[in-house]
């Protein structure tokens, strides 16, 4: 139910409408403490982030743009199975990697010729990183890539191999967590 | 300046004003033509107020002006209410009106 | 600088010649477009010319009167009607009477006879509003009014109110 | 002003011509700028333009610029002529207001006799234009929002109109000078030292000034005619590049021009008390008091605009016609009764 | 010529000067702005559909209500105006009469507010 | 034929120009689908495009200088898109915003919905994301206010009305 | 009553709090039962979680008049259509692209397969079902009939829930289903031009047909994983 | 307000529902287009409405310009990847679309999740509510005209998004819900965050009570229009807070018997208003906001510890079976009604979205409005596009 309401003055909510208004205006103008408080300066008093000057950070988790660390990469196609969008293009070939002990048989792994994602399609669902089994893939918060030309959004494993320095530290959990906190390889 | 250039420029107006009145078939352009013809008035009101140096002139044409107001009200009410009867507002079919 | 009194006269011819032209086209406009809507248009510019001439004579209140009263409201309610009764953008043709050329063997002997009167009667009779219209102030015209024309003004009002409730009277359908 | 008497009709006329035209655009330019583009925004928590020149002063140049450059689409089905035409009939209306607008002593356009009716005249001219442009659009929303906006304008016109009869009451006269000399060398109750700023004694009709000047502006609460979320923008929704122009400047300028006219009305107008009412200083003073004056009216109405939602067509209507008008009526009877009484 | 003409020559000599600064800046545009026609620029807009019926018809006959009420209480004020700088000399007698001429016209209004016309529906 | 088109005015003017069609970009907003809520939250107090001289005051096309495509195109809405499009006065800019309207994102194999906006309108700036936070719109807008500064305007004037890259 | 051939496992223990509202399902399918009579073909009752009832294609109004009244299901959920032909395309992925058969031969294989059916069996191809809501007793039953496959129409609900007007539109669209009675059964979703019921399973999605999937390049799988398609070894995951 | 008010409210709806059109003059009626590409519409809603003079004779909502075939594409997709996809169903409030899918999954799987896991889930879900109410309660004031209630939300919003940002990377579509748990924990400092946000938003419900809930032309614009009665609104399957507008106290948080969140763990109350007119449906939804932060403040104090994820196969199969599970989202109940027949995807999913219904009552309830009602009314009764025309 309504709350129960005090005697009406006619026109007191539109009072108190230009009051918030108003409020608002001065806090924004004369955001500063004490003396200083004449002096206005709405670039600090509002919440604007003045994006060419200055930059908000996202949180690490932020799904930014997918970076990829190429030498962990199998070409097991794992992601490229499971994107919805199906925007992960993966090409590889076999290729005899010398042992990795001394005297050992020299091992059979897949080389990754090809491995582009398509930004114009992809989804940001985080599939592709999920799945992928060999912490080859990682989300950067770094969101600065638009492009006057569709094609560039194609962006090949150089591209992706450059995203990784972005990529920021995974963060401790919230108390309670049983999680354990993954390790990003550098 | 001469009395006569208003005066004339009224007679002119007025003719005018009575040409559309009878040539007009569209009731507010009816209208419209009458107030050619009160303005026409309202001139020689004004003109010969000035020229006698009184200013009865001036109230007389304000007095037509307030007269003028009413009468568009009035006809264009009528105008319209011959528009929702008939669809339309060619004033000839008026006639048709009847009964 | 003042003009001096003969420049002064001509420049007035001047103006009231321009402002008659205006008035005389426009008012032909009015009778003969096929157009409501311009109609009411080329009225505004007939109105306006009217309330110069007003001006010239020296009647300010009637002049600005004219345009409050005339194309600040009049010419907005012929808008609305028009708006009302459907007008079409473009040419309209069903706006003429058919034996429109009548009003013509009305209106132009009418012209004649009326110009050859004034013509006759008033010859070069002058205005003289050079002086400043001694008599013309709104202090004058409201005296006036509210002396001698009292009866006249309450009559006006009564006539408003008439006229309003008639109006509303016809356009509402009970 | 000795200098200026001297020169010759032409001269003085258009040298003041081109006051007046900065008048217009000066104050136009102002609102834009302080209160639609910088008050505006810090209402709302953010900065506003600030990358158009130094903290965004040059934002307004460059609209205008932009305009410039921008096609004049002129819709097929419309009326070429009015279409065109209309926008000068808006900007012409608040022109000619600004041309009775007294600025200083000497500092006037032109000192009617009648000045504050041939303002509430000229200024009722914008409403054709406005129908004309909906009308000649030849589209719907421009159509039913020109009606409504001619309908509003009429309707917030008498309160507007009404409400000026209690300074001419108590001023005695329809010259603006003559209101401003009046409220300079008025008094309350026999206490002169301040004047009589008709604030004070017409503290109602200022209050329905105001809001008949926010509806005549067709700002919130009053903007359904232009109400963006139905009627687009109403009967400007064809206007593209300079003509919208046209209709902006038109909006900004009148905003101006009303609030002149109210600061002039109610406020003392390019007087300040303490300052001297003839000297030949108050030309250059006189103008930047009532600039300031201006600012302060005209800060209400962008405050008030931001701030609250819109009324429904009916309800404004009915609150201009029960409300406003009976209110105004009184108002005048409640002057004249205490002007004739004391 | 009279000093109340000559202020309104300025008048028209503003409102001349106004229009033609306006004017210019528009040919000004002219010079500088593209034009290039596509096929739908010029169909009247309607949120991107295709225009339906007939672009503008006649809509409520409140308009014209409210309309000749305005025009009605126009005309009140035409009177009101010169009354009111003179009232001073009227004295009790103008204010009576005026009282008169307003409450009659303000009968109007009131037969308006009591005939439902002020209802804007 | 203007003087632009005519390649007659003088470059310290196109500059000029050019500086004030940048910084006066009147934002059509053709929000379609989630999108669209990011490109208003880019419009509100934390991220604010205003600065940029970006004003999203029009509701009409008559008045946009620039489109922003945000949000999913459906077949059934392609054709609104490309009238609307057409009816802004140019020079106009475009610019498509999120997956959808890049090439139809997460709905691209969809019975119903177009794969890209480009192929109803031309783009200026693709602005990636699903959806795009709003400061890569402010990127893009930002880049596209550098592009205009460095344009030819006598060819976006001139040119081929649609100019599909 | 009867459970179909719902594979859901039975045997899955009841919490103990379910019995009461078990005891309330079956009430309300025995209210039905009353009411309906031979109308109701099958029915199948989840405890505690929900009930289904199929009623005849000529009963499909009364059911719902019936909840409506009898059972205080005032409040309508939805109502749609579900085709139980098995896909022909699958997914578009490995195996689809591997054959040669064209779409039209894969549609033709699915419709001669043999069709599931789910809770509450179903005789035809296309089903109606719809859940209706009673919002003070807080219960629900969700009503399925058989749609005959000659004349694909059964008749409306609009008369009896305003709210399927929309749902019965969009069903028709849809599915091709008509509805007897409906108002107007005008296209909801589509453009006018549309052509097809993209909810049939044998509406092909053209985009996946024509793009290649990516995951269709052979590069051997790495031992212990899984192909994406492969039969799950079940390996478990935690946290 | 008093029941004779309500009463008279209540007339004068039925009246306006009755209008007869124009008495005065038989103008021939106008065909208003508001939409497609419209800012009343917020998105793609195009409404038809037949004209007379300002009333509205008959309008109807036209839609699918926002249809992108959801039931058809889930059908081709397997269950991690639907997940994702119904996050764009209801845009503003994404994370509540994931909930009832994934209960639903649950539901045939016989799993459950963790209770951490459930009461993250809760808190998410309730943010995700807060995060579109906001919007919605700044919206209907820019729709009425008051923008700067509008910016206000949207500054206030952004910490909501910030909130689900940093927990699951999407600041819109987090992608965070599995069928058996959640897709990460919480990182650390968050409940703080939250707590702190939490403040923010009940300041921005006490500066819209200010701001546009007790302003007179906002009651103007608002009250005794756009009335629906219980009944109508019921057999119009209207949910939610439309629904609770017109005096019907349901909530399926409460009411829906759903055992993958944890409601009944905490203490609330269900808002209901009694007019059922627009003014009712903005108010409900404010008392919802702070509700939701109620609720969620309540869980952050007694968030459990433990895993966040039950055992659940990597690849998941979902069982054969048919399972519908319907929950409170923001917008009203919205329900999945998924038929596996034990494959990676699922053979059929019905959505059921809140706006379909919401929107579907439009029609009844335009009649004989003024135009200006016609965008408050579609405000009041708030509709995502998404949610509509999936
Ligand atoms: S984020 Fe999703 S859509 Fe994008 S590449 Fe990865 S799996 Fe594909
Ligand atoms: S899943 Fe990981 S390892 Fe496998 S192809 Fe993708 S990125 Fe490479
Ligand atoms: S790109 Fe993503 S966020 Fe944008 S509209 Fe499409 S689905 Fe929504």
């Amino acid at each position: 139910m309504p709350k129960p309401q005090l005697p009406h003055v006619p026109g007191q909510g539109l009072a108190k409408g230009v009051s918030v208004t108003m409020g608002e205006m001065v806090r924004t103008m004369f955001p500063n403490k004490g003396l200083k408080k004449l002096i206005p300066s709405p670039a600090k008093g509002a919440v604007t982030v003045q994006y060419p000057r200055e930059k908000e950070a996202p949180t690490p988790r932020a799904r930014g743009v997918i970076a990829l660390k190429e030498e962990n990469c199998t070409a097991c196609m794992l992601c490229g199975r499971s994107c919805p969008d199906w925007c992960i293009y993966i090409e590889g070939h076999k290729e005899l990697a010398p042992p990795r002990r001394e005297g050992g048989k020299p091992r059979q792994v897949n080389k990754l010729d090809r491995f582009d994602i398509d930004y114009s399609l992809c989804m940001y669902c985080g599939i592709c990183v999920e799945v992928c089994p060999f912490d080859a893939l990682f989300w950067s918060p770094e969101y600065e890539y638009s492009e006057p030309r569709i094609a560039d959004l194609l962006h090949d494993k150089a591209r992706l191999g450059e995203w990784m320095e972005t990529v920021p530290d995974f963060e401790p959990y919230e108390a309670g967590s049983e999680a354990k906190v993954k390790k990003v390889p550098r | 300046m001469l009395l006569n250039q208003f005066l004339l420029l009224a007679a002119v107006l007025f003719s005018i004003g009575v040409y559309g009145v009878l040539a007009r078939r569209n009731g507010v352009l009816v209208l419209m033509s009458i107030e050619l013809i009160l303005n026409a008035v309202n001139i020689n009101l004004v003109a010969f107020g000035a020229y006698h140096g009184t200013v009865s002139g001036q109230v007389f044409a304000l007095f037509v002006i307030a007269v003028a107001a009413a009468e568009v009200g009035v006809g264009l009410a009528i105008v319209l209410l011959l528009y929702r009867n008939r669809q339309s507002i060619a004033v000839d079919e008026v006639s048709s009106m009847k009964g | 600088m003042i003009l001096a009194a003969e420049e002064a006269l001509v420049a007035q011819n001047i103006f009231f010649g321009l402002i008659a032209a205006g008035t005389i086209f426009g008012a032909l406009r009015v009778v003969t477009t096929k157009n409501v809507v311009h109609a009411a248009l080329w009225l505004v510019l007939v109105l306006a010319g009217v309330g110069a001439n007003f001006l010239l004579v020296g009647a300010e209140f009637t002049g600005v009167t004219q345009v409050l009263v005339y194309i600040g409201a009049i010419v907005v309610l012929f808008l609305f009607g028009t708006m009302l009764t459907r007008s079409p953008i473009g040419r309209d043709e069903d706006v003429d009477n058919p034996a429109w050329y009548l009003g013509l063997i009305v209106a132009v002997p009418l012209l004649a006879l009326l110009s050859y009167a004034v013509w006759d009667q008033w010859g070069d009779d002058h205005i003289d509003s050079l002086t400043p219209a001694a008599a013309q102030t709104t202090a004058d015209v409201s005296d006036s009014i509210f002396s001698t024309y009292l009866v006249a003004f309450e009559a006006i009002g009564f006539l408003l109110t008439a006229a309003l409730i008639g109006a509303i009277v016809l356009a509402r359908k009970e | 002003m000795r200098v200026f008497a001297e020169l010759s009709y032409w001269q003085q006329t258009t040298l003041r011509s081109v006051g007046v035209l900065l008048a217009v655009l000066l104050p136009a330019g102002a609102f834009v700028q302080l209160f639609l583009f910088k008050l505006v925004s810090f209402m709302h928590n953010r900065l506003g333009p600030n990358e158009a020149g130094p903290k965004g002063s040059l934002q307004l140049l460059a609209e205008v610029g932009k305009s410039l450059q921008k096609e004049d689409i002129v819709p097929e089905k419309a009326d070429r002529v009015l279409f065109k035409m209309a926008p000068y009939l808006v900007v012409a209306s608040v022109l000619l207001v600004y041309a009775a607008v007294p600025f200083g002593p000497d500092a006037w356009f032109t000192n009617l006799d009648v000045g504050i009716f041939y303002i509430l005249a000229v200024s009722s001219i914008s409403v054709i234009g406005i129908l004309i442009a909906g009308w000649a659009s030849a589209n719907k929303y421009s159509l039913l929002g020109g009606l409504r906006a001619a309908g509003q304008l009429i309707a917030y016109e008498l309160p507007m109109v009404l409400a000026v009869v209690g300074v001419v009451i108590q001023a005695g006269t329809l010259n603006l000078q003559g209101i401003v000399g009046a409220q300079a060398n008025g008094e309350i109750f026999g206490f002169g030292g301040l004047g009589n700023p008709f604030v004070l004694t017409q503290f109602i009709g200022l209050a329905v000034f105001m809001i008949a000047m926010q509806a005549e502006l067709t700002q919130t609460p009053f903007d359904m005619p232009v109400a963006e979320s139905e009627l687009v923008a109403g009967y400007m929704t064809e206007y593209s590049g300079l003509r919208f122009l046209l209709f902006f400047i038109g909006e900004f300028a009148s905003a101006g021009a009303f609030a002149a006219v109210a600061a002039t009305l109610f406020l003392g107008g390019w007087y300040l008390p303490g300052l001297s009412l003839t000297a030949d200083y108050m030309n250059v003073v006189g103008p930047l008091v009532l600039f300031g004056k201006m600012l302060v009216l005209g800060f209400i109405v962008f405050w008030v605009r931001f701030t609250f939602p819109r009324l429904r067509e009916d309800q404004l209507q009915r609150f201009a016609w029960t409300v406003l008008i009976p209110i105004s009526l009184l108002n005048i009877l409640a002057t004249a009764t205490l002007k004739v009484v004391f | 010529m009279s000093e109340f003409l000559r202020s309104y020559l300025t008048v028209g000599v503003f409102f001349g000067v106004g229009v033609a600064i306006l004017y210019s800046v528009l040919a000004l545009g002219g010079l500088l702005r593209p034009t290039r026609p596509q096929p739908q620029k010029y169909i009247a807009y309607e949120s991107g559909v295709d225009p339906v019926g007939f672009g503008w018809s006649q809509s409520q006959i409140r308009y014209y209500i409210f309309a000749l009420l305005f025009v009605m209480f126009d005309v009140e004020a035409v009177f009101i105006f010169p009354w009111a700088t003179r009232l001073e000399y009227y004295d009790v007698f103008g204010l009576v009469e005026m009282v008169i001429f307003i409450v009659v016209l303000a009968l109007g209004l009131v037969y308006a507010w009591r005939k439902n016309v002020l209802r804007w529906i | 034929m203007g003087l632009v088109e005519s390649g007659k005015v003088p470059k310290p003017l196109t500059s000029l120009l050019s500086t004030s069609r940048k910084f006066s970009l009147w934002m059509y907003q053709w929000g379609l689908a989630c999108c669209a809520i990011e490109m208003a939250a880019a419009f509100m107090p934390r991220y604010d495009v205003m600065r940029l001289g970006v004003i999203p005051l029009p509701a009409s096309p008559r008045q946009s200088d620039l489109l922003c495509v945000s949000g999913t195109l459906t077949d059934k809405m392609a054709p609104p898109l490309r009238r609307l499009y057409e009816q802004m006065p140019d020079p106009k800019y475009v610019i498509s915003m999120g997956s959808c309207a890049n090439c139809g994102g997460p709905y691209w194999d969809s019975y119903s919905v177009t794969k890209g906006c480009d192929q109803i309108v031309p783009v200026d700036i693709y602005v990636p994301g699903c959806p795009p936070r709003p400061e890569t719109l402010l990127e893009a807008i930002v880049l596209l206010q550098e592009m205009i500064q460095n344009e030819d305007m006598g060819e976006r004037w001139r040119g081929d009305p649609i100019v599909l890259r | 009553m009867s459970s179909a051939d719902a594979p859901a496992p039975e045997a899955t223990a009841v919490e103990p709090e379910a019995e009461p509202t078990d005891d309330i399902r079956s009430g309300l399918l025995a209210t039905l039962e009353l009411e309906l009579g031979e109308a109701i073909v099958e029915s199948h009752l989840k405890p505690g979680i929900g009930l289904w009832v199929r009623v005849t294609t000529e009963a499909w109004n009364d059911a719902a008049v019936a909840a409506r009244d009898k059972l205080g299901c005032t409040f309508f959920d939805f109502l749609s259509g579900i085709d139980w032909m098995p896909s022909p395309f699958g997914r578009y992925e490995v195996a689809d692209i591997d054959t040669e058969v064209s779409l039209a031969e894969k549609v033709a294989a699915a419709r001669a397969a043999d069709r599931i059916s789910g809770y509450a069996g179903g005789d035809t191809r296309f089903q109606v079902f719809a859940r209706v809501v009673n919002v003070t007793a807080h219960h629900d039953v969700v009503l399925k009939c058989d749609v005959p496959e000659d004349t694909l129409t059964v008749p409306t609900w609009s008369r009896t829930y305003a709210g399927s007007n929309w749902h019965e539109r969009e069903a028709c669209e849809m599915f091709g289903i008509r509805f007897d009675g409906h108002p107007d059964l005008r296209k909801l979703y589509l453009p006018g031009e549309f052509e097809g019921h993209p909810l049939r399973k044998d509406f092909p999605l053209l985009s996946r047909v024509v793009k290649p999937w990516p995951g269709i390049v052979d590069v051997e799988p790495m031992p212990g994983e899984v192909a994406a398609d492969g039969d799950a070894a079940e390996e478990e995951v935690d946290g | 307000m008093t029941l004779t008010q309500r009463d008279e409210l209540r007339a004068y709806a039925h009246h306006a529902t009755d209008a007869r059109v124009n008495v005065e003059l038989e103008t021939e009626g106008m065909t208003l287009n508001i939409g497609p590409q419209h800012p009343a519409t917020h998105g793609t809603l195009r409404i038809v409405a037949k004209l007379d003079g300002e009333q509205v004779i008959a309008a109807e909502p036209i839609t699918g310009y926002m249809h992108r075939g959801y039931e058809k594409l889930v059908e081709v997709r397997t269950w991690p990847q639907i997940n994702t996809l119904v996050n764009r169903i209801d845009w503003v409030g994404s994370f509540s679309n994931e909930v009832p899918f994934i209960l639903a999954c649950e539901q045939l799987m016989e799993i459950e999740a963790p209770p951490r896991a459930r009461a993250i889930r809760t808190i998410l879900f309730e943010l995700a509510r807060i995060a579109n109410l906001v919007l919605f309660a700044g919206d209907m004031a820019l729709q009425l005209g008051a923008q700067t209630a509008a910016m206000y939300a949207f500054r206030d919003r952004e910490y909501v998004l910030n909130l689900l940002e940093s927990a699951s990377g999407g600041r819109f579509h987090p992608n965070f819900d599995r069928i058996g748990g959640l897709k990460d924990d919480l990182p650390k400092g968050w409940i703080d965050d939250t707590r702190a946000a939490l403040v923010k938003i009940r300041e921005f419900c006490d500066e819209m009570d200010l701001l546009v809930t007790g302003n007179e032309i906002f009651e103007a614009r608002t009250r005794g229009v756009g009335i629906i009665p219980a009944d109508v609104a019921l057999s119009y399957g209207l949910s939610g807070a439309n629904l609770r507008a017109s005096g019907i106290d349901w909530d399926l948080r409460r009411d829906g018997g759903i055992s993958g969140l944890a409601y009944d763990d905490v203490d609330w109350k269900v808002w209901t208003h009694p007019d059922g007119d627009c003014f009712a449906r903005y108010w409900v939804r404010l008392q919802e906001i702070r509700e939701a932060a109620h609720i969620t403040e309540q869980l952050l104090d007694k968030l459990p510890a433990g895993p966040i994820m039950a055992k659940v196969p990597r690849i998941v199969k979902v069982p054969a079976g048919e399972a519908y599970v319907e929950t409170e989202n923001p917008l009203g109940a919205m329900g999945f009604y998924v038929i596996s027949a034990g494959d990676l995807g699922p053979f059929r999913v019905k959505i059921r979205t809140p706006s379909f219904n919401n929107i579907s009552v439009a029609s009844w309830v335009m009649r004989g409005v003024y135009v200006p009602d016609i965008v408050t009314i579609l405000a009041s009764l708030y509709f995502i596009l998404g949610d509509i025309d999936r």
